[in-house]
């Protein structure tokens, strides 16, 4: 049962991959990173299991609480790049 | 199985043409140093595959008298240096290319070169 | 334990103390005081070393109390000692010569980071130069190839941080292709140590897997060593660092990568491969003939006086593999010698730029025009190194270049075209020094050229640069006298390299 | 009980794995950006809590059943927060899709 | 005292002379009395090795098996006493020079003449050839500020083809030689009968001597002469160094050294593969005296002239028997004699009128009768005529060639004499007998003293060699290891 | 670590609450710790102590215990409403399924803008992230109270603005 | 079964890996190589490096991403491709060249996972077994890490410092101060307009460095240790800096701290090392820190994780900000 829920996790990874590779904007493709993450926490949080070392879910708790800062890490980018396009920084408060 | 067994060989090459490639034949500078870390993630794929077991697991012993089959812990520390060391040498290799597009407002090889030669 | 039996590994363990210590302090005059404390120091300890393997002797000290396979060991043999002395001794003359031109280059605020970055060079390189561990190597490599990265990137006009830029790129690949071969040699035996390596390799049934480590590993010392043909990085490297950090660094860190291909080539794969030796030589020595022709030939061509050092240096650089490609003795007697020596005379070339620069800001040759008579003493120990350099009798390049040649007459009928190579990059060198020192000493100054500065302000360097320079200069000559040191050294190092192949 | 248990958590392992990979079609299938993302919140939402809900009742009464549940909480906490950051900065930059705006008196649906 | 002073007795000046640079006067006394220290050195040196001995001085082992060391021989007793000897008459004709056409950076000058001085010694007394190459070196570049001492563009580019050909020589073939000769024979000390015997023979050793001959550029065998007449830009005092004193008599002096000593002559005389030495020092004879022939510059003659003895010298070595040999020592001390008196006339000659051209000379001896005098006596020991040296040094080579039955030698030998008659004969006629040319450049007199007693001191040791030259001849005789005559 | 000199301002004099929230904090650290360690030694244990102080130590210097943040009074009334959001969740888990795998995608997606009831920005955070995680609706801005949401469906849009979430979000972050 | 995980894993690897390669626009190439790192993580743990997945995880995920935008902040997103096919081709030609090479190698070696490979029989069995005796610590990768190669551990910290000071010197030219800093009040990208991600991050943080500890004082027991502490320590603050504005963040941990730390780090790790050896072991040999060598061993090696944590937190955070002030 662990397999069949791991491998529908790594089709979801194939799927999110694709939607990364298709763009068609980066949002997508921000989109498809941050669905990539949540799957690879399910991912090892269940290979976890599977291979009985249920001592490495803390690697998959690592993983929730980082990935969210790379995605806002993104957001502080859009942010300033469209304040510097602005021309006018801060403005944007 | 005897071919899959070597999979993660052929993986591991691939890997590091592919990274080898970009740092090789892109301009880009901020795509060199994205090469430069796939080239040296295939490294890490290699020493990693070499560790492993087949039926083992991650050798931490948490009980000393279980017969278990532990994987090769050597590889796994000569990575973990080897994965420190690529992200300082990413780090400063992403300082220069700041330094470089401050200098010539270019981060393109190419137009680097140009202007080099200009001056 | 007495501190004596710590010796080995003290010339890493000062430096790495006194770097981050050095980046913390201020004022900027003592970081420098410190960094310069920490190089003379490990020079006094180098020199330790140096004497106590003269008696061919090997010295190990297993890190962390663990013995050799499972821990890590330094093994410090006569070449480790050799080239550690290069190094230490390098650095603190480059430091004490460099302090009022980096002073002037580099802002007050980031002196101390620079020094620490010097610091980390000389742990590094040192560190490399006496571990008996493969991976080991890898780990000081990065620190010294990191550490040199920001060091050269010190320079002032912006193309140092072009150049520094394709250092890094070049740097890692060779660095990843190293690791790569390890990571080879390693599937094959489980060790990493290069004396169990060597013990273990014997009985592998396949090749293939370790034919391709040894390319791995000696293409990637190679392109880190500057081999002909994968050389791109280093002029520009040179020519555009801070010109301490050009005579610091030019006359060792090619030099460590060199020994690291030696002991894996000799150590390791020679005792193992089938006709490694052979492969070896056949691949190593073209290469080494083509560097030396090519990188003479350039300098003959090249307008800039760092730039064109640096080719010189890739021409030297064969020089020394051509004694090693030819898997005995006297070659490798030369090759180990030659690394000293021409240790000595590009270091003391790039001293004496550096005495240079406290009055010049560019290094055309134009710019050199009529310096001579402004600055005669640093342009008479640029002269001597010069000297040095081709390998004129009474000077050190003298010594190594002797035993080149008499080296290649022992390899037969092919010797004579040996000979004919490395007499005509003499000749070449005689040509490019030419260049820069006819007009240094007779031209008049060149009005138009924009690095000299006017006539009232130029005199010689400060008496302490000077002092240094001079005292460069002087080794040059003392070393072509009485080369019994370096001598005895190389002879240990070659027996010592020899000793593992069959 | 142990066995209700146990085929209750087979049962979530494998419909959470389900709308993981419905959630994945959708994010391919639909047309636009913002259509995608409400596809791609099915995998942050029942797909999580239902493998981990699995996996939870899979190891009993342990740490380990915590840990899991703290993992479904972060990913639930942060799950939403990183789509809202990117809704918000795609929707910033202006992109709309089919989207169009909400009219309370639309004619076809009146309110209750 | 280690014969090791004859070096350092002329470096320990050069250092005087230079910490005395700012007053000339002392500067030019200590010139003089290193010299005169130095010939008195010499000689107490030459009276113990006239009696058989072989003083030695070991410095350090430079390589295994090679020290840099001295050990005096009759051969190189010669070479030293006239380097020494002859340093005293040029100095002082250097004060009178220097300070008659007021030339700038004398100290430099003197400073590099003596260190020049110093390495001439020092390939004179060492005990091998790597002593030898290393003196060889400091030779050349010592002597490179001298050449180009006048500072100008066309002074320093022929000065670059001086040292570019020398330095090129000694590094591209010279010291390969060398090497070769170390690793075939695991020794480089001079050893009588030399050290190559059954280590290289047949083709090879013809190579290897060819090494050497091209390789010490200083003999100026053709093709690699050009150095010589471009460094004619050079002072007079130094163009009598280089022509007479030290530089192209280390060269002849190497290959007749190298050729006794190293390759021995009994082994050399048994090799065919040696013939081709003759022919090309008989070649550089008869082409050099041509292109004397056709100067009209009268320094540029001379050089020409010198190319020509000097191959002399290296014909004679080439001979290959100790008649010849003994010749060849001779006629580098007659050559040395005569060429400075040569170089001095003509020195004196531009001095005191400016004058360098061949056809500025007519009627000049009216006014300088004691330089042209001197020079007369100077261009018949070129030509060989006796009563001056050139004619006994012929005379020894001329007796090894029949000794050898080498007639080929003997015929260059009589053709070279006629060629050189040639060239110094209208000259000498041009001076004494034709009318002087009108308008002068300058109303002139004769040289200043110091130049006229140093010239006049030459001229009489070239008449001085014809009538005594019995110890030179027994002296020299003791190279070739007989007695006999 | 830390430098008395660095401090804000208002470190020099805390108030009683705050020493209540610290020891608050500081317990559920240290239970968060424990959980997540199992080991009972007393080196780790200690060890453990000594990091939950660091953290506490962090958190005052950035602030976390000087504002009304307000989400530790949350707790107790946290479990009903999550029961009621998971309902939620599976409901429109399905609706949204059913979106995805219909043959035609039947979708009408539309903007509205949500007037909140919770006035503070905690129970505004949850309301929005609430809505974001019930699929087929998604939150897109948050200013001044107003939250604007996609719908996927007008029929979901129709759901939101009836107001249920709303309403118990606001009951749940009253204080 | 897990052989075909691995297959799959490893293949899309290789697919996102061209797909970075391809990219024009630079900002893509970068989410991808987040997938990357994830897809590297996944595959470590697969093949049992627990430690090494997490090390991936906490680098890969937050702080590489992190420095790479705030590098891209500062250069152009787009790559500007120019057409240069001679030099494409040869490359291609060059790279399959070398990839051909090493498949054909591979045949000699050893199958993955073959118990009897070389690698599995030599050094790693003496670890396995005589930790627990030695050292008497669960996590074997730690023990290797931390004492066996304690010496090229050392080294790795060093090469972190290193990274650190470079980027600090390389960033900080032409303007003063230890990092760079700048006028007050300071114009600066944060996300304290967005109130969403704003509430749930600084309900995060606390619980994030606190993980941090934990990782870092559980590295003898489970995955992890100092670096992998360290990273995500400064994940957590780096997510404050995102919050809050880099200068909040600068306020909480002054850059002399961060600099303090990352060379405090680097020095309490090379004076434990010679601390041993005043008290008569061997450098780096801890057995001489306690009566009981294996006490000495555990007090060592949490010591030197100590040391790691702190200097890679000091120095990641340290770089992190000098990217963050360079302003264009």
């Amino acid at each position: 049962m662990y397999i069949v829920a791991s491998l529908a996790i790594v089709m979801t990874m194939c799927l999110a991959l694709t939607r990364a590779l298709l763009g068609p904007t980066v949002y997508d493709r921000v989109l498809a990173v941050n669905m990539f993450g949540t799957k690879t926490v399910l991912l090892l949080a269940v290979v976890a299991f599977l291979n009985g070392r249920t001592d490495f879910l803390d690697l998959a708790l690592a993983y929730a609480l980082i990935n969210f800062i790379g995605v806002l890490a993104v957001l502080v980018f859009f942010q300033s790049s469209r304040e510097r396009a602005a021309g006018k920084p801060g403005e944007q408060r | 199985m005897e071919i899959l067994g070597l999979y993660n060989y052929w993986v591991f090459g691939a890997l590091l043409m592919i990274g080898f490639f970009a740092l090789i034949a892109r301009q880009n500078l901020v795509k060199k140093l994205l090469g430069l870390s796939i080239f040296q993630s295939a490294v890490f794929l290699l020493y990693i595959s070499l560790a492993k077991v087949e039926g083992g697991t991650a050798p931490i012993i948490l009980d000393p008298t279980a017969a278990e089959i532990f994987s090769n812990p050597l590889p796994q520390v000569l990575i973990l240096t080897a994965i420190v060391v690529g992200i300082s040498t990413t780090a400063l290799g992403l300082a220069i290319v700041v330094r470089i597009r401050e200098a010539y407002d270019t981060i393109e090889d190419d137009e680097i070169r140009r202007l080099d030669r200009r001056s | 334990m007495s501190l004596e039996a710590h010796i080995p590994a003290l010339p890493v363990i000062v430096p790495l103390l006194a770097a981050p210590i050095a980046a913390y302090l201020r004022p900027r005059h003592l970081a420098w005081a410190a960094a310069t404390l920490a190089s003379i120091a490990s020079f006094a300890i180098a020199v330790l070393l140096a004497l106590a393997t003269r008696d061919g002797s090997i010295h190990r000290y297993a890190m962390g109390g663990w013995p050799a396979p499972f821990g890590i060991e330094l093994a410090i043999d006569s070449l480790g000692a050799l080239v550690l002395l290069i190094i230490t001794g390098a650095s603190t003359l480059a430091i004490i010569a460099g302090r009022e031109t980096i002073e002037r280059d580099i802002e007050p605020h980031r002196q101390p980071l620079f020094y620490a970055a010097w610091l980390m060079v000389v742990a590094g390189l040192a560190g490399i130069a006496i571990t008996g561990d493969a991976f080991n190597v890898f780990v000081f490599m990065e620190i010294s190839s990191l550490a040199t990265y920001v060091v050269i990137a010190a320079g002032s006009d912006r193309q140092a941080l072009t150049a520094v830029f394709k250092y890094l790129i070049m740097g890692t690949i060779g660095a990843t292709f190293y690791l790569i071969g390890v990571g080879f040699v390693y599937m094959m035996t489980g060790t990493l140590n290069f004396a169990d390596m060597q013990a273990r390799l014997a009985d592998i049934p396949y090749v293939a897997p370790v034919h391709l480590a040894a390319a791995f590993i000696i293409v990637g010392l190679a392109l880190k060593a500057a081999v002909f043909p994968l050389h791109a990085w280093l002029p520009n490297a040179y020519a555009h660092a801070p010109h301490a950090v050009t005579a610091f660094i030019a006359a060792c860190s090619t030099k460590v990568t060199i020994l690291v291909l030696l002991r894996f080539d000799f150590v390791v794969f020679m005792g193992n491969i089938a006709e490694h030796a052979t492969q070896f030589a056949l691949f190593v020595m073209p290469l080494a003939l083509l560097g030396i022709l090519f990188g003479s030939g350039v300098a003959i061509f090249e307008t800039n006086v760092k730039r064109l050092l640096g080719y010189s240096s890739i021409a030297q650089l064969g020089y020394i593999l051509l004694g090693a490609s030819f898997v005995d003795r006297a070659g490798l007697l030369a090759s180990v010698l030659h690394i000293f020596n021409h240790a000595l005379a590009k270091g003391a070339l790039f001293l004496a730029i550096v005495a240079l620069g406290h009055h010049l800001t560019r290094f055309e040759i134009r710019d050199l025009h009529g310096i001579g008579r402004r600055m005669p003493w640093t342009l008479g120990a640029f002269s001597i190194a010069a000297l040095s350099l081709v390998g004129v009798p009474g000077t050190a390049g003298f010594i190594s270049k002797w035993y080149l040649i008499v080296a290649a007459f022992g390899q037969g009928s092919l010797g004579l075209v040996l000979v004919g190579v490395i007499v005509a990059s003499s000749l070449m060198a005689v040509v490019y020094l030419w260049r820069i020192l006819e007009p240094a000493w007779f031209a008049a100054a060149d009005p138009v050229a924009a690095g000299a500065a006017d006539d009232k302000r130029v005199g010689e360097a400060p008496v302490g640069v000077l002092a240094v320079v001079l005292l460069a200069a002087a080794l040059n000559v003392w070393f072509g006298l009485v080369p019994a040191f370096p001598l005895e050294l190389a002879g240990h190092a070659a027996d010592e390299l020899l000793r593992h192949v069959p | 009980m142990a066995i209700v248990l146990d085929a209750l958590s087979w049962a979530m392992l494998v419909g959470g794995a389900l709308f993981v990979l419905i959630g994945g079609i959708g994010a391919l299938r639909m047309p636009d950006f913002f259509t995608r993302m409400h596809a791609s919140s099915l995998t942050d939402s029942l797909g999580p809590m239902l493998v981990l809900g699995g996996l939870a009742l899979q190891s009993g009464w342990s740490l380990e059943t915590v840990k899991v549940l703290a993992i479904l909480l972060f990913l639930l906490i942060t799950g939403p927060t990183a789509t809202y950051a990117l809704g918000h900065a795609a929707s910033v930059a202006g992109l709309k899709g089919g989207t169009r705006e909400y009219r309370a008196s639309d004619p076809r649906e009146p309110r209750a | 005292m280690s014969v090791a002073t004859a070096v350092w007795i002329p470096l320990a000046g050069a250092l005087l002379i230079a910490l005395t640079g700012r007053w000339p006067n002392v500067r030019e006394t200590i010139t003089i009395l290193t010299a005169i220290t130095l010939a008195a050195f010499v000689y107490s040196v030459g009276v113990e090795v006239t009696a058989g001995g072989r003083p030695t001085a070991m410095l350090g082992e430079l390589l295994p098996g090679v020290s840099i060391g001295f050990k005096v021989e009759p051969l190189g007793l010669m070479f030293g006493t006239i380097a020494s000897g002859l340093w005293i008459v040029a100095s002082l004709y250097s004060i009178g020079y220097m300070r008659g056409n007021k030339e700038h950076h004398q100290t430099r000058f003197y400073v590099c003449f003596a260190i020049a001085i110093a390495a001439a010694l020092g390939i004179a007394f060492s005990a091998n050839l790597l002593t030898l190459f290393l003196f060889y070196e400091i030779l050349t570049i010592s002597t490179y500020p001298l050449v180009a001492h006048k500072g100008d563009a066309k002074t320093i580019a022929a000065a670059r083809v001086y040292l570019g050909i020398l330095l090129a020589t000694s590094i591209g073939l010279f010291l390969p030689a060398i090497i070769w000769t170390y690793h075939a024979a695991g020794t480089l000390d001079f050893v009588q009968g030399g050290i190559l015997a059954g280590a290289v023979s047949g083709p090879a050793l013809g190579f290897l001597l060819a090494l050497y001959v091209f390789g010490v550029g200083k003999a100026a065998v053709m093709p690699v002469h050009r150095w010589l007449p471009a460094a004619m830009v050079a002072p007079t005092p130094v163009s009598a160094l280089l022509h007479a004193v030290a530089v192209v008599k280390a060269g002849v002096f190497t290959i007749v050294k190298v050729i006794v000593y190293t390759f021995g002559i009994d082994h050399l005389f048994a090799e065919p593969s040696s013939a081709w030495l003759t022919y090309a020092a008989a070649f550089t004879i008869i082409a050099a005296s041509i292109v004397a022939l056709r100067q009209t510059n009268l320094k540029r003659m001379l050089a020409y002239s010198t190319i020509g003895q000097l191959s002399y010298v290296v014909l004679a070595a080439a001979i290959l028997k100790p008649l010849s040999e003994i010749g060849a020592a001779v006629h580098i001390v007659a050559h040395a004699f005569g060429k400075i008196t040569l170089f001095f006339a003509a020195g004196a000659i531009y001095t005191a009128s400016k004058k360098t051209e061949l056809h500025e000379l007519a009627g000049i001896a009216r006014r300088m009768p004691w330089t042209m005098t001197a020079f007369t006596i100077g261009a018949l020991s070129m030509i060989g005529v006796p009563p001056t040296a050139g004619f006994v040094s012929k005379w020894y080579i001329l007796a090894g060639a029949f000794q050898s039955d080498n007639y080929f030698a003997i015929f260059t030998i009589i053709v070279s004499t006629v060629l050189n008659a040639a060239y110094f004969l209208p000259v000498i006629f041009l001076a004494w007998l034709q009318p002087e040319q009108t308008p002068q450049k300058k109303d002139h007199g004769e040289a200043p003293l110091f130049i006229v007693v140093a010239l006049t001191t030459t001229a009489l040791l070239t008449l001085g060699l014809f009538f005594f030259n019995q110890p030179l001849i027994d002296l020299e005789a003791q190279v070739v290891g007989r007695g006999e005559r | 670590m830390n430098r008395p000199a660095n401090s804000p301002p208002t470190a020099r004099r805390r108030s009683a609450r705050y020493w209540l929230r610290m020891s608050a904090t500081l317990l559920l650290f240290m239970a968060v710790w424990l959980v997540w360690s199992g080991y009972m030694k007393p080196l780790l244990v200690s060890l453990g102590l000594l990091s939950c102080c660091i953290v506490i130590l962090l958190s005052t210097r950035m602030g976390d215990l000087e504002e009304e943040t307000g989400w530790l009074g949350v707790l107790p009334r946290l479990p009903a409403y999550w029961l009621w959001l998971a309902r939620e969740v599976v409901i429109s888990n399905f609706t949204v399924a059913r979106i995805i795998l219909s043959p035609r995608l039947v979708l009408d997606p539309v903007m509205v803008t949500l007037e909140a009831d919770a006035q503070d920005p905690f129970g505004q955070a949850v309301l929005g992230n609430s809505i974001t995680l019930t699929p087929g609706t998604l939150t897109v801005g948050v200013e001044t109270g107003r939250l604007r949401v996609h719908c996927l469906t007008q029929a979901g849009a129709e759901e939101l603005l009836r107001g249920d979430m709303n309403r118990r979000v606001a009951a749940l972050t009253r204080r | 079964m897990i052989v075909v995980f691995s297959l799959f894993l490893l293949s899309l690897l290789v697919v996102t890996a061209i797909a970075i390669v391809r990219s024009e626009n630079l900002f893509s190439a970068v989410m991808l190589s987040g997938i990357f790192s994830l897809l590297m993580a996944l595959n470590f743990f697969i093949l049992d490096a627990a430690d090494v997945a997490l090390t991936e995880a906490a680098v890969g995920a937050g702080v590489s991403t992190v420095l790479l935008l705030g590098a891209l902040a500062l250069t152009p997103t787009e790559e500007r491709r120019r057409k240069r096919e001679r030099k494409v081709a040869a490359t291609l030609v060059t790279v399959t060249m070398i990839f051909l090479a090493i498949s054909y190698a591979s045949f000699d070696q050893p199958r993955i996972g073959d118990p009897d490979a070389p690698v599995h029989r030599h050094v790693a069995p003496w670890y396995l077994e005589q930790t627990p005796e030695l050292i008497d610590i669960p996590n074997v990768v730690t023990a290797v890490l931390g004492s066996f190669r304690g010496y090229d551990t050392l080294g790795e910290v060093y090469v972190v410092l290193t990274a650190g000071i470079g980027v600090l010197f390389l960033l900080s030219a032409g303007r003063p101060g230890l990092l760079p800093h700048r006028r007050e009040p300071r114009i600066e990208s944060s996300l304290k307009s967005h109130l969403i991600p704003h509430v749930v991050g600084r309900v995060l943080i606390p619980f994030i460095v606190l993980f941090g500890l934990y990782v870092q004082f559980h590295g003898e027991y489970g995955p992890g240790g100092g670096f992998q502490a360290g990273a995500i320590i400064a994940a957590g603050i780096i997510l404050f800096a995102l919050l809050e504005g880099e200068g909040a963040a600068l306020k909480v941990l002054p850059p002399r701290v961060l600099v303090g730390l990352a060379i405090g780090g680097a020095l309490l790790y090379l004076l434990v090392g010679v601390a041993c050896m005043l008290l008569g072991g061997n450098f780096l040999d801890y057995s001489v820190l306690a009566a009981d060598p294996v006490t000495g061993q555990q007090i060592g090696i949490i010591l030197i994780e100590l040391g790691v944590g702190l200097a890679v937190t000091g120095t990641l955070l340290s770089i992190f900000h000098a990217f963050a002030a360079r302003e264009q």
